[in-house]
């Protein structure tokens, strides 16, 4: 499929920057003007320092900024000015901007951050509180310098990695001695970003206006950013066409959709920006069921998937096949050198039979209860197929459809399931995303963690020592084994990887040039109308 | 015999079946309404039959427009399957939700308003305000919170669909007994010595029967819109094709593959609009008030 | 005398008049052939038993059929020498209500419920009438006050369900003469009403109609209605005229078999002598019966206020003894019949039977001892279970208790047979009789469990004439054979004077006078009884000696 | 007829006690019911999240009440409900009242818009169609209501969308106004109807057809009945009685619908709403079903059942004003 190469090569290549669709350079910069985000879900809250997750940025994102961020060029200091380690990776120096006010005209200190890390990150901030475990205090020598203290080596890459995600301070004067859940401030967030909050209009839209005291001079470009949720993604692609939306992120218009505008000269539509939140489309299971626990079986399983027709049909070409824990967009840490299994379902059924699983009489080997996550259409069609493609290779599947909670509990605490399939999302760093797949001992009822019933002493030491390795390419190595590993071992399939797609309007310019662009500020967006 | 003689009888009248087929075929959108139904019974009957095997198999290429490949007349969806396939077996899964669900709401409903029609005073009122929290909460609401409890299994759905349907034929046996009970037949048959029971089901009940056979139509149709309702929102079950599923997944190809969603959403309407015109045509056949 | 009407013009004229059902009735023509004249001043009386197309005669002359599936196929009708038939629907509108109006059967439905008194009788004289409103008003007092309603001001702001039916067939009439019409067709006018207020009715159509000298086509079944009022009478069979003339001369003189058989079927006012009962035992004994319903209030207070239905009653019914109960509507007589058979608990008193007090048994016992005392019901329609074969209604009761159900299929064909049913109806389904069959089968069904006492709540009044004059043969010689004893609920003073020994009489839930039924018709005492005595319409005419053809 | 105060007031209380053991019914049978359900919204939570450590998920279930037994919850959700303290949002993190009020305008505006229409023109075309009863009138407008009666509402809300958005781009594709429109005055009540068209449409399309069918066949029931009769001896037009006589007694039980039907009505916004991205109560409902938001959801229910106890009472002094027998002192 062309589309498919042509949108990939973007994403995955690597060489990012240079192909980023706007075509707009030479133009004149014009400001002023309302942007309108489409935004699938409403979030609960909008503070990013205690929720992590990619709806919660691409909203406070442009009005909470982290202190440090990622651009194509690699780590772009924000909040942050410089950083460094000491050389036992106990203790993490971060130089903080200077003359940066807060939206409501405090100064921008260590304090602020030395708060946040510790009231917030360490305690509160889900994933981070896996990885400032360590953390033992932030010091604060004077007003624009932060000290992180950990009791453990922390690989100053890995800290770095994270900090775009899990590095926005709050400012303390606001939060100090209240009960910081029930803050007013997590859902009117007051940060140092280039707008300002307006209001929240619940089940409507977000709106945030032009910070006219922006650190960065000149900036921003746009008077007000709106954020509109619209839960029915058919609904979103007609909001787009009629002009009422102007980007639409995370794959928020159904796939059939994403294909069809990307024929439509008014709009861009591509994997750019998304570099560092792809996931993974998995295939799950549960270990616990002696016939999943057998590799054979599984292996069977994965020779049972067409990949690249689940691709073209259900991703429609904006994806490729996964290789492991890591994704392509995984940079160093990435390797395709792998064990791969290519589509043959006569060689799967031959190994079922030799697994001693022939056919019986009702024309079945066994039978599977698979549990699909809610997640919309595709997570959905993928659970389909796979039910398809295992009736192909005589393994029927019943496929039990709940509502989330229903699906987490089933899956990730009650253990009720054979299979089961999602997509999961990497977060720049294996460290902080997919190891949680693999590694054991995770208490029971958390979800997307290692809820499998699979446990390998070795996969374990593995990952615990990748962890805490300081130099970057012993660690690549390090996460390369544990790829191979995993391939061999097929704890999960990691079918498909696969980045989000944005379909933006021709009459934003300066958009998707950062590889977390959607989380990012949006300083330089700018409307062409 | 006298010129005024009553005891002659009258001619004997043809049987209550043809008296009502007489009565129904009057109605002409009533007899579209019977060859409509006829048709999707046909379906469902014949699923297995015109295209045997699994509709939820791969059986062409993905997004095959209808007329095409003669293999898939009406094209496939974004998974290949056949869509005139899904439409046959989605017949069998619509009557089947259909009929279940009107059985169960119509069950729960006769129980309960045959009890508080007959017995009246406080079991009445008991029976009434559970029949009124149940019509308070909006019946879709209380849906999704069955199915979200019950999980989306064809026969829960089914069972959570009947479970909301039950509140206004209860109502409607209620007020039926209520007037029946007073009858002098009931009177009569009490004063020969008939029990409570053999009353309420033997003797009210068969008289009650042509409004809930009337109203089961109307059950019948709001619950295969119900089904479609909730798997348009992601909450049928997979496991079968459905119309409403068919509906649902296509609906996200709706502007490229207007027909995956389109076929399925006509056989709806049409399936929908017969069981309506049976209720009009029922109706009409049964309770020959209105006449002509 | 028949002379004199021929030579008057005559206002309303009408010619072989055929009206054309449609196709798959029972008949062709509702009404083939009819042809007869009303003139100024004059009562013409139609009657007939129900399906004679009476009613539909009315319906053509106010061009108020059901067209186009009822409709006049052929014939005239000349109103004050116009052609109504020829007449657009406009022309009508203008005739309606104005120079032709017309009283319907039930007062209450045929008043619109949402609408005040005031209002309805002002919609005919605005329609008609190019008058300010006050002058409208005014003259709707009158017409009110002329009817005789106590508060014409209070009856002009009220509602029809807050008026007596008596008061509202007047309101009807001051309708239908609010504009002097020359022609009023009253249709069945009295038959809902209570016999002291359909007199009041009678006479009050009669004193208005010589006030204005219109003219009265009256439609009725009743042939004591037709002594009371007729000048002329037209007597109606299967749309069919078989015999008209003078009142005096067809009453008294019928010519045509059928109107001979019908007069003779009028039960005459003699009631017969009585039996020697004093020896025969207490079968039924009722004391001290009380019932009060509580009824429901309005919608805002919910309070109930109670309404005494009987109070303090009591009787004694010996073996082969009839004793009739009479009253008039809310007399509480049907209650009284319920609460013997305990299809309605009554708050205090016992009913015994053959000594055993019915009211405290427990309900199994209770049902046990229901095969002793049967019921026959009133409405013909109402009381057999439409769903049910004959045969199974017949031998239901006997199965229940316990009898073997083929004999007991067996013993109910015998039972038709007894009241003169072909065994043919066994098998057919209630609706498939005609109303007087529906109460033979009711009859059988009370038999078939051979109880010692039937309760009969108002058998025949739902019947035609000649077939209540069958029905009413039948039951007294059932008793006869078979020593019954029989309480009789009707509201039909000639229906008792015919079957009962001895009679009851109640007002307000009080028995205001009781005893053998020729002291009670021949001597009453009491001034209530003399007046029900007095308003039994047609009392001073006797039928003539029955024929030998009346069944 | 005028209403009587004191007794209209007797009458409201009395309904209001009345209503009282089906509301506690409706509470203690969802909670429940809800605490059946499978997974808490502290799992709902941590899925929107995209996930979260085991220690946090502990504290957040201790944070909400979630680790105390049922009945401890039933209770302490009782007794707080009693004093009208609908409780916190744990989605929204607001209290529940005010998440509640935010979406209430919304959705009365949406409901008795539609049901309004649906009401009047249901009405009057019954009313047309029984009068041309089997005309070929009467077969156009009874088989489009079955036709939009038989279309399930996402259906016909999705093509409408199509049509009248995408293609021809008269109407917005949804929400409530123009965001960051500013409007203000008339301006804005414009923008909020423009909004509601095709929301309101689709409802009312579907529920037209119930009221449709029932006043056609109520009107031919009342035409036949004495009183229209006697209104035509005399000498009353077709327009009068169908003005005069037929339309009052025939709207009873239609009014009865009208009541009845409303808490049906907004089951069925759940889908409307969600297509059009309106931010009402259905919506509201659905995503405190799948995010497991007991004190939301307890909260709409509880809203819902005072407003369909609100509508009941209306409809009955409707009924009672309609219907001069029924006695108001």
């Amino acid at each position: 499929m062309k589309k498919r190469l042509l949108g990939l090569g973007v994403a995955l290549a690597g060489t990012a920057g240079a192909l980023a669709p706007q075509t707009a350079v030479a133009q004149d910069v014009k400001t002023g003007g309302t942007a309108i985000v489409h935004m699938i879900s409403e979030q609960r809250t909008l503070n990013p320092a205690l929720r992590a997750s990619t709806g919660v940025y691409n909203i406070s994102g442009k009005i909470v900024e982290p202190l440090i961020d990622k651009s194509y060029d690699g780590y772009e200091p924000v909040l942050a000015t410089e950083w460094s380690s000491s050389e036992d990776g106990l203790a993490i120096t971060v130089k903080l901007r200077e003359g940066v006010r807060w939206h409501d005209g405090e100064d921008f200190t260590c304090d602020d951050v030395s708060f946040t890390a510790m009231e917030m990150w360490k305690p509160l901030l889900n994933y981070s509180s896996a990885l400032q475990a360590n953390l033992e205090s932030v010091d604060c020598p004077d007003p624009h310098t932060a000290v992180f203290n950990y009791s453990k080596p922390m690989p100053i890459d890995l800290f770095v990695a994270a900090m775009p995600d899990l590095g926005h301070p709050m400012p303390k004067h606001l939060y100090e001695g209240t009960d910081i859940l029930k803050s007013e401030y997590n859902t009117a967030p007051v940060g140092t970003g280039p707008f300002k909050f307006v209001e929240y209009e619940r089940g409507q839209y977000v709106m945030a206006v032009k910070n006219e005291d922006y650190w960065r001079e000149g900036y921003p470009y746009l008077d007000r950013i709106v954020w509109r949720f619209i839960k029915d993604k058919s609904a979103a692609a007609a909001a787009l066409e009629a002009g009422e939306v102007h980007e639409s992120g995370f794959i928020g218009v159904s796939m059939a959709d994403v294909e069809r505008l990307s024929n439509d000269d008014r709009f861009d539509v591509g994997t750019t920006g998304y570099e560092n939140n792809v996931a993974h489309s998995t295939v799950e299971f549960n270990h616990r069921n002696p016939i999943m626990a057998d590799l054979k079986v599984r292996q069977a399983m994965y020779h049972g998937l067409d990949i690249d027709y689940a691709i073209d049909t259900i991703m429609r070409g904006f994806a490729k096949p996964g290789r492991g824990p890591v994704p392509s967009a995984g940079g160093e840490n990435y390797t395709d050198d792998v064990k791969t299994y290519d589509y043959d379902p006569e060689l799967a059924k031959s190994m079922l039979d030799e697994a001693g699983y022939p056919v019986k009489d009702d024309g079945f080997r066994f039978k599977l209860r698979h549990r699909p996550a809610p997640w919309g259409e595709y997570t959905q069609l993928w659970a389909e197929y796979f039910a398809q493609a295992m009736k192909e290779i005589d393994i029927d599947v019943e496929i039990l459809t709940n509502d989330a909670p229903g699906f987490l509990n089933g899956v990730y605490r009650d253990h009720d399931f054979d299979t089961a399939n999602g997509w999961h999302q990497f977060r720049s760093d294996p460290a902080v995303s997919t190891m949680v797949w693999l590694r054991s001992g995770q208490p029971n009822g958390t979800p997307w963690t290692n809820q499998f019933g699979w446990k390998s002493e070795e996969m374990d030491q593995m990952i615990d020592d990748a962890a805490s390795e300081l130099d970057p390419e012993t660690r690549a190595e390090m996460y390369h084994q544990i790829q191979r590993k995993a391939m061999e071992e097929l704890p999960v399939i990691f079918a498909i990887e696969h980045p989000f797609i944005s379909v933006t309007s021709k009459k934003l310019m300066n958009h998707h040039n950062t590889p977390r662009w959607n989380s990012s500020s949006w300083y330089d967006l700018w409307l062409d109308q | 015999m006298s010129i005024i003689d009553d005891t002659r009888l009258r001619p004997a009248e043809p049987s209550r079946a043809v008296v009502f087929w007489n009565r129904y075929r009057r109605n002409r959108a009533a007899l579209l309404g019977l060859v409509l139904f006829a048709v999707v019974v046909l379906m469902a009957l014949t699923a297995g039959l015109v295209d045997p095997g699994d509709p939820l198999r791969r059986a062409g290429a993905p997004l095959t427009a209808p007329f095409v490949d003669m293999a898939t007349p009406l094209g496939t969806d974004q998974l290949g399957r056949d869509i005139l396939s899904g439409l046959f077996y989605g017949a069998r899964i619509s009557l089947l939700v259909g009929v279940v669900a009107t059985l169960v709401a119509i069950a729960i409903g006769v129980v309960i308003g045959a009890l508080a029609g007959y017995f009246g005073g406080w079991v009445d009122d008991v029976l009434m305000r559970i029949t009124e929290a149940f019509q308070t909460i909006p019946n879709f609401v209380l849906l999704l919170t069955l199915v979200a409890i019950l999980g989306s299994k064809i026969e829960w759905i089914t069972l959570a669909i009947g479970i909301v349907s039950w509140t206004a034929p209860a109502r409607m046996v209620r007020a039926e007994f209520m007037s029946l009970r007073n009858r002098e037949f009931v009177d009569a048959a009490r004063n020969l010595g008939v029990s409570n029971t053999s009353l309420i089901f033997r003797e009210i009940l068969p008289n009650a029967l042509p409004p809930i056979i009337v109203y089961a139509s109307v059950i019948m149709a709001l619950s295969i819109l119900l089904e479609s309702a909730l798997a348009f929102l992601g909450l049928g079950d997979p496991n079968y094709a459905s119309w409403g599923n068919m509906i649902g997944q296509g609906r996200a190809v709706l502007r490229t593959a207007w027909y995956c969603a389109a076929i399925p959403g006509i056989a709806i309407v049409l399936t929908v609009l017969s069981f309506s015109l049976l209720g009009e045509g029922l109706n009409d056949a049964l309770n020959p008030r209105q006449k002509q | 005398m028949s002379q004199d009407r021929q030579d008057t013009a005559p206002i309303l004229e009408i010619r072989d008049l055929k009206i054309a059902l449609p196709e798959g009735s029972d008949r062709p023509f509702a009404l083939d052939g009819l042809s007869l004249r009303v003139n100024p001043g004059e009562i013409v009386c139609m009657v007939g038993e129900s399906g004679s197309g009476k009613s539909l005669s009315a319906g053509a002359v106010m061009r108020l059929l059901p067209e186009p599936h009822v409709y006049v196929a052929d014939g005239s009708i000349h109103f004050e020498g116009d052609d109504l038939l020829a007449k657009s629907e406009a022309e009508m509108r203008g005739i309606r209500g104005n120079r032709i109006s017309m009283i319907f059967q039930e007062p209450m439905t045929a008043l619109n419920p949402q609408k005040t008194v005031g209002w309805q009788i002002d919609e005919v004289l605005k329609l008609h009438m190019p008058a300010k409103r006050a002058e409208r008003r005014k003259h709707a007092l009158d017409m009110l006050a002329r009817v005789q309603i106590p508060d014409p001001e209070s009856a002009y702001n009220a509602y029809p369900h807050q008026i007596s039916g008596g008061q509202r067939q007047r309101v009807m009439i001051a309708m239908a003469l609010a504009l002097s019409p020359r022609l009023m067709i009253a249709d069945e006018p009295t038959t809902a009403l209570d016999v002291t207020t359909q007199l009041q009715i009678l006479k009050l159509i009669r004193e208005l109609q010589r006030e204005d000298g219109a003219g009265i086509l009256f439609i009725t079944h009743d042939f004591g209605v037709v002594a009371e009022i007729a000048d002329h009478v037209v007597v109606l069979r299967h749309g069919e005229v078989v015999e008209q003339g003078p009142a005096a001369q067809v009453l008294n003189d019928p010519r045509h078999p059928y109107t001979q058989a019908l007069i003779a079927s009028v039960p005459d006012l003699a009631p017969p002598a009585p039996k020697p009962l004093s020896d025969s035992p207490v079968v039924l004994k009722g004391t001290g019966l009380k019932k009060t319903f509580a009824a429901r209030g309005g919608l805002l207070t919910g309070k109930r206020k109670a309404v005494t239905a009987v109070k303090d009653l009591s009787f004694a019914l010996r073996r082969g003894e009839t004793l009739g109960v009479v009253g008039e509507s809310g007399s509480g007589k049907t209650t009284v019949s319920r609460l013997v058979t305990r299809l309605l608990e009554a708050d205090s008193g016992a009913v015994e039977l053959d000594g055993a007090d019915l009211l405290a048994c427990t309900p199994a016992q209770m049902r046990a001892m229901r095969k002793n005392i049967q019921m026959v019901f009133q409405d013909p329609m109402a009381s057999l279970n439409p769903r049910k074969r004959v045969v199974d209604l017949i031998a239901q009761g006997p199965i229940v208790h316990g009898a073997n159900p083929a004999e007991a299929r067996e013993n109910a064909r015998e039972l038709l047979e007894l009241v003169e049913l072909s065994p043919a109806a066994a098998n057919r389904f209630p609706h498939e009789f005609s109303g007087g069959q529906r109460q033979r089968i009711g009859i059988a069904r009370a038999l078939a469990l051979e109880p010692k006492v039937i309760v009969a709540d108002e058998p025949v009044s739902a019947l035609d004439v000649s077939v209540q004059a069958q029905v009413l043969k039948l039951l007294a010689d059932l008793r006869d054979r078979m020593n019954l004893s029989l309480l009789f609920v009707t509201h039909d003073l000639r229906v008792a004077a015919q079957l009962c020994d001895s009679v009851i009489v109640m007002q307000k839930g009080e028995i205001v006078e009781s005893g053998t039924a020729a002291e009670v018709f021949t001597n009453p005492q009491h001034p209530y009884t003399q007046t029900l005595m007095s308003s039994i319409p047609g009392r001073d005419w006797t039928p003539p000696v029955r024929n030998t053809d009346a069944a | 007829m005028s209403l009587p105060i004191p007794p209209l007031l007797t009458y409201a209380l009395r309904r209001l006690v009345q209503a009282v053991p089906v509301i506690v019914l409706i509470m203690v049978g969802t909670f429940l019911l809800l605490k059946l359900a499978p997974g808490d919204t502290v799992d709902a939570l941590v899925g929107d999240m995209g996930g979260a450590d085991a220690q946090f998920i502990e504290r957040l279930r201790i944070e909400y009440g979630l680790d105390q037994p049922v009945w401890v919850q039933l209770w302490r959700y009782m007794s707080k409900l009693a004093t009208f303290d609908f409780g916190w949002s744990f989605v929204y993190e607001q209290p529940v009242a005010t998440v509640l009020m935010d979406r209430l305008g919304t959705t009365l505006l949406l409901m008795a818009t539609s049901l309004s229409i649906a009401f009047t023109v249901g009405v009057a075309l019954g009313a047309i169609a029984a009068r041309r009863a089997y005309s070929l009138t009467d077969n156009v407008i009874s088989t489009l209501g079955l036709v939009f009666y038989a279309t399930p509402s996402f259906f016909l809300s999705l093509m409408m969308m199509l049509l009248f958005s995408v293609k021809l781009g008269w109407l917005p594709v949804g929400g409530i106004k123009t965001i960051a429109g500013f409007y203000t005055g008339w301006d804005h009540v414009w923008d909020v109807a423009l909004h509601l068209i095709m929301p309101t449409a689709a409802l009312s399309l579907i529920y037209l057809s119930f009221y449709l069918r029932l006043m056609r066949s109520s009107v031919l029931q009342v035409a036949d009945l004495d009183f229209v009769r006697t209104a035509r001896a005399k000498g009353a037009g077709e327009t009068r009685l169908m003005f005069h006589h037929i339309m009052r007694n025939a709207l009873l039980p239609v009014v009865t619908l009208f009541g009845l039907q409303f808490s049906t009505v907004l089951g069925g916004s759940v889908v409307v709403e969600t297509i059009f991205t309106l931010p009402g109560l259905g919506q509201l409902a659905y995503q405190s079903v799948i995010q497991r938001d007991m004190n939301t959801l307890m909260g709409i229910i509880f809203l819902c059942s005072i407003i369909v106890v609100v509508v009941n009472f209306l409809t009955d002094l409707l009924y009672a004003r309609l219907d001069s027998r029924i006695e108001l002192s």
